[in-house]
């Protein structure tokens, strides 16, 4: 079987300033097919940013491999959208701008870029904002902006690194139907960073549980819940509450190992 | 900052007004102290056949600006150096931006050259104007390139750094986001490293004049630099200072056109980031 | 006399262009150039004429090699160093015999520099390291038993910064050109050592005469062009007459009143002192060309080498001069 | 960078020493490209009068470096030079980095005295060698002075754009943390401005040199400015490039000085961004 | 009675690009005193981190005014701290260096502040990392280096703008449990700003909820649990469960309005 996503026994390390070696993520085997929902959860600095960096090309695995499409990974694979955590919109450029980028850059002509921009920028509820710089925009709006100009380039690989911390409950909810929606009709895969184990349960096929640092995987869980999946329903079902349980003790043990090795860690 | 966001709409305007009035007056206030003070300590101590005074360079002026000049219509001269400083400032703030980026942005070419423009840019520019002589003539073109190399370096070195401190994460995003090599240089690169460019060009324009003027001091049949050369071989120390103050005021015109670009190019940033020239 | 600036023109458009390099065209020595262009006679010759005016001689020079301009207003010696170098350059009208060149002393020292013989352990000032102005302040040390090694050379510049060096103790003496002269002997910042803005101060100074000011081309330039080169001597020549048959005042109505700084009085007085020096007649005289030769040949360390091989004969021509009519 | 971090240990070490051979491979290869194109073509075409060439040039080192020079060692030169560069430099940048950071966090000041700041730097600074030998004399003041006003302005606008480029959230966030007005400019606002201010400080070295030479032409006793000088006035093509040249090392050398300053007072950015001296 | 913060019918606005101004917070009065835990939540974008800014001083009102310690905000009050939502590290100091600067600032000794500094990295799990510069960290580590930085300071005014939204959920709750230890012994007054309702209702005394944009208080809802709380335990209590339902029902209504506004709005 071929995978869209294939990450096979990664390594990745960090020069540190001390010019010892840093181990990020260590020995890291996943498998996303076509149309996969993998949700990936993890004590907060273990790595799960490294691995979407080693997916996305932006960085190289210092041993092993990953391949996308049947690609090793030499650049940025074609497909692939990635959202980053941190901040990374143009600041000279206006809502619509940074939004219209992707598909101008991608050479679709410049009317049909805005319109494309125009409908993803109203999809994230900033209709009105259009003309709005990055600086005068709050945190959570800045976010459905990346949001937005990833979204907006229908990407085959989707590499979301905390999307929706930022946004309050309901407009988090608004978001991820809005994206459960634009995935299903596609044969995606989906690789979504999140703290929120509700989110990855309600969103995942399979919730990807890593090891406080250097990451490793520790624990995989399938969900079978029904698709369509209703976002705000679905939480309160047993199935849901058995599976949450479950992450949440595997995750727990690991955060706690988090603390202890972090506090006698010597850098 | 503070003062400016505190109001907004009308009484927001009111206060710029107001602060505009405030600059303005402080500005004319220190001109009238710097040229009574010259004036008043020329009169008294120092020697005007050294220092002129304020009045002197006035008569010259009006001189210059109603009689001509040796080398005849002092608009002809103005014209001349103009023209030189322009093309040079244009020709070399094009090919230092140009270089700088795509240098800032190619690891090893700039490994490689590097040590070879630093060399250049510690080339005397007084000798340098000498065989741009023996290269190019005595016209406008050696003017042209004493005013190249002068611009060309600062212009450089600032957008090479402006290219080398663009963030990384926009570049990745971009990278993402499908945008080439070209692409990013373009959209990224060229607007991150537009406040470091610009910063250049505040100097660049006076750099280019001076170039010209060095250039005609070299050997020239018109312009303001054998304006200045003839008034240091006749010991006219007022025509001195009045061709420097001429060439002082092209350089304030041309930072005030200077300004208005920027402040289209930097629209978008908040009102505190205002650069030098926006000041003027 | 006659200022025609539209008579007598006859056609000159279609004349090729000459450049000619000044190495400093307010100075009084070159004075003629600017003067010939002022007076229209260039264009009674149906010349189109380009001056250039440049503060380094060198760069004058320099040009002329590199073909830039056809002919520089300039010193004689060049000539001779220049062929020493393997060029060939020639004076086409020698406007005088002297330097035109004052050895100054500084007020201070006014009292203890009274010759050449007194520069031992002072700084003496001179345009420009290599310049003629250091030859010959080499050769009035040599010939008063100085060395080089027993003084220091100063690079003053010429104008202000010259004047500027001699007040502050920069130099102790210097040898620079009217209208620097004039303005140290108004103020009484400098005094007159040794004049060589006559014949007979030059005589007394150098042991004879030491042609300078001049207007000279390559000598591939004087074969090919003889025409133009004999039209410049028409208009150089009458201007010289133009000189020596004017005051001071007239001469200096005459040019441009930026000359004349803002002191138009000492710029009379400059040109009155200065104005003897300049020859009438533009031809140059053989035995000072040969003095020139000697004084190079002593101290110009391109020179000295070759000095028994250069023809003098060849670093100027009485041709043009001689042939000259108004 | 992506290069440099796939390996890490050992094997980064060994990647970046290849790298490093290969650059200075690249840049002997290019070395002898110019020089042998240029000897190649003067001995060809080009009239060694007015172009020299290389082996020229070498024959006159060798000349000034075991006979000495007309002036004496050509070390004393050297040393004098350095010596006016040097201090110019200093007191140049000094100058330049202090008022541009404060000027950049005043804005009323910034905005009073800017056009006369612009207006300064356009003066030529050949005019203004010469009028700083009348004021300060033939000594070494007048070199420093020319050296001090040609470093002076790049760096005080890079300083001041710096100044004026830093990050808000950081200003901010260092106020609420309880950082007065000095410390704010101490520990946000230097430190922010640092690529700025090194990056004119690559230029200014060489500007420095330059203004030494630029006053050691207007009058002097010794100096490579005079040098060059001489060597124009005596026609010496291989003088003037050897002159040139000896700059242009001392240039380097200062370059390679202010690179571990930068690489040091940089430590803290991702690798990425090093900057152009670094790469030297 | 005398509050320690207290802003009356303030109202901000902003001058848009298009040279308009933006009401960001309109006429919003709050009182806050001492020993006070505040939440804030609201519809993203509708003007929590401005009502922050205006208490700090960072921003003067355009109308109305902003008390703290009974004088009016020019500049900034003494005391107030305040963990921006954005990134405000000095990317040139360490992890140490950086958490060490408030007291530096403050004038504590270097040994001092030092020792100091340590205490808290540790404090929020980054011991191994003080030599770390910025670009080293994860996102949550580095709201992390936040927390300690301002913290470190014993602010009396706490002002916080969703501290642990980039933390996975055990860290959150530590760190939860670690801010109402520190707070709990001291008189200072707290107003958090979060999108985590349970955060909220857990942590608070008193739950501010926000209108759409510009910003308005709707409600305020007292939270009458008895403390210490125990942050992991207290969730499942019904009491809980009653405010959350109450804070919940109120909130959606704004977000509802805030995305119809938001799409019909005109810049
Ligand atoms: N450039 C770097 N140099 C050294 N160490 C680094 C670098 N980048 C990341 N690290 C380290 O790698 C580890 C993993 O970082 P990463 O950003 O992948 O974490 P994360 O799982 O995304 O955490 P979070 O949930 O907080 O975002 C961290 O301990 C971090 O310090
Ligand atoms: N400098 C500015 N210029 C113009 N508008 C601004 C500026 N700063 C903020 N705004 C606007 O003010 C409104 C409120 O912003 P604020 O950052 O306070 O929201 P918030 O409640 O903190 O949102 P979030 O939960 O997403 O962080 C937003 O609509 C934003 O566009
Ligand atoms: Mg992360
Ligand atoms: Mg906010």
């Amino acid at each position: 079987m071929s995978y869209l996503v294939d990450i096979d026994h990664a390594t990745k390390r960090f020069l540190t300033s001390a010019g010892t070696a840093h181990t990020a993520v260590q020995d890291i085997t996943l498998q996303v097919t076509a149309g996969e929902f993998v949700a990936v959860v993890g004590p907060t600095g273990c790595g799960k940013s490294t691995t979407l960096s080693l997916v996305s090309g932006l960085e190289p695995p210092s041993e092993g491999s990953v391949s996308v499409n049947g690609q090793p990974v030499r650049g940025i694979p074609a497909g692939v959208g990635y959202m980053f955590q941190a901040d990374a919109m143009l600041p000279w450029r206006t809502v619509l701008a940074n939004v219209a980028s992707g598909p101008l850059w991608q050479g679709k002509p410049k009317e049909q870029a805005d319109a494309l921009a125009r409908d993803w920028v109203a999809r994230v509820g900033l209709a009105g904002f259009e003309d709005y710089y990055m600086h005068q925009l709050s945190g959570g709006m800045r976010k459905r902006v990346a949001l937005a100009q990833t979204l907006v380039n229908e990407p085959s690989i989707l590499l979301m690194d905390e999307p929706f911390s930022a946004l309050d409950v309901q407009t988090r909810a608004l978001m991820q139907n809005e994206l459960l929606d634009l995935w299903s009709g596609t044969s995606a895969a989906v690789i979504f960073v999140t703290h929120d184990l509700e989110e990855a349960i309600t969103l995942a096929d399979r919730v990807v549980v890593m090891t406080a640092s250097p990451a490793r995987i520790k624990d995989t869980f399938e969900v079978h819940l029904e698709r369509p999946r209703n976002v705000e329903e679905i939480r309160m079902t047993p199935e849901f509450i058995a599976i949450y349980r479950e992450v949440w003790s595997s995750l727990s043990d690991e955060v706690a190992i988090a603390r202890k090795t972090g506090a006698s860690r010597v850098a | 900052m503070l003062r400016d966001s505190r109001r907004t709409g009308r009484s927001a305007v009111a206060v710029r007004r107001r602060h505009k009035t405030l600059v303005y007056a402080l500005r004319l206030l220190l001109l009238v102290l710097i040229l009574g003070g010259w004036e008043l300590s020329v009169s008294l101590w120092l020697d005007p056949f050294f220092y002129s005074k304020p009045s002197l360079i006035w008569d010259k002026l009006v001189i210059w600006f109603t009689d001509g000049t040796a080398q005849g219509s002092i608009w002809a001269q103005i014209g001349v150096t103009l023209q030189e400083a322009a093309l040079g400032f244009i020709l070399g703030s094009l090919v230092g931006v140009v270089l700088g980026i795509l240098l800032g942005r190619a690891r090893l070419l700039a490994e490689v050259v590097s040590p070879y423009i630093q060399a250049l840019n510690a080339v005397p520019r007084i000798v340098l104007a000498a065989l741009f002589v023996i290269w190019f003539g005595l016209g406008m073109e050696s003017k042209i390139a004493t005013a190249f190399v002068l611009v060309f370096f600062p212009v450089f070195f600032n957008a090479f750094q402006g290219a080398r401190e663009v963030d990384r994460n926009l570049v990745n995003n971009a990278r993402i986001l499908g945008a080439g090599r070209a692409q990013v240089l373009w959209s990224i690169v060229v607007p991150s490293s537009t406040s470091w460019i610009l910063a250049s060009l505040h100097t660049a324009f006076g750099f280019a004049l001076i170039g010209a003027i060095v250039g005609e001091y070299t050997g020239a049949t018109r312009g303001l630099g054998l304006l200045i050369s003839t008034a240091q071989g006749s010991f006219d120390a007022a025509g001195i200072y009045a061709g420097m103050l001429i060439t002082t005021v092209l350089a304030l015109l041309a930072e005030v056109v200077l300004g208005l670009a920027e402040r289209r190019l930097l629209r978008w940033r908040p009102p505190a980031q205002a650069s030098f020239v926006a000041a003027i | 006399q006659t200022q025609n600036k539209s008579g007598t023109s006859s056609g000159s458009s279609s004349s090729d262009k000459v450049t000619i390099m000044v190495g400093g065209a307010a100075k009084v020595i070159y004075m003629p150039a600017k003067l010939t262009e002022q007076l229209g006679y260039f264009k009674d010759q149906g010349l189109n004429v380009e001056l250039v005016d440049t503060p380094a001689g060198v760069t004058a020079e320099t040009a002329l090699l590199a073909n830039q301009a056809q002919g520089v207003v300039g010193f004689y010696d060049h000539t001779i160093d220049m062929q020493a170098k393997g060029k060939c350059l020639q004076s086409v009208v020698q406007f005088a015999n002297v330097p035109g060149e004052v050895e100054m002393v500084s007020k201070a020292q006014a009292g203890t520099i009274k010759s050449p013989a007194d520069f031992k352990g002072r700084k003496l000032g001179v345009t420009s390291a290599g310049s003629s102005t250091d030859f010959l302040t080499q050769y009035l040390a040599g010939n008063a038993g100085v060395g080089t090694a027993d003084y220091t050379t100063v690079k003053a510049g010429a104008d202000s910064t010259f004047i500027a060096a001699m007040n502050s103790g920069g130099i102790d003496a210097g040898m620079t050109t009217d209208p620097t002269v004039a303005r140290l002997t108004k103020t009484g910042d400098g005094k007159i050592l040794l004049d060589m803005r006559t014949e007979e101060g030059t005589k007394k100074a150098l042991g004879g005469l030491y042609p300078a000011s001049s207007l000279y081309m390559a000598c591939d330039y004087v074969a090919a062009h003889k025409d133009v080169v004999q039209k410049l001597a028409n208009a150089f020549v009458k201007t010289l007459g133009f000189i020596t048959s004017n005051d001071a005042a007239a001469i200096a109505a005459k040019m441009p009143a930026d000359y004349a700084g803002t002191d138009k009085e000492l710029y009379i007085k400059s040109i009155t002192d200065s104005k003897g020096m300049f020859n009438a007649t533009g031809v140059m005289d053989p035995d000072g060309a040969k003095n020139a030769l000697a004084v190079l040949g002593k101290f110009s360390p391109a020179v000295k080498p070759k000095k028994d091989t250069i023809d003098i004969s060849k670093t100027y021509t009485t041709d043009f001069a001689k042939a000259a009519k108004n």
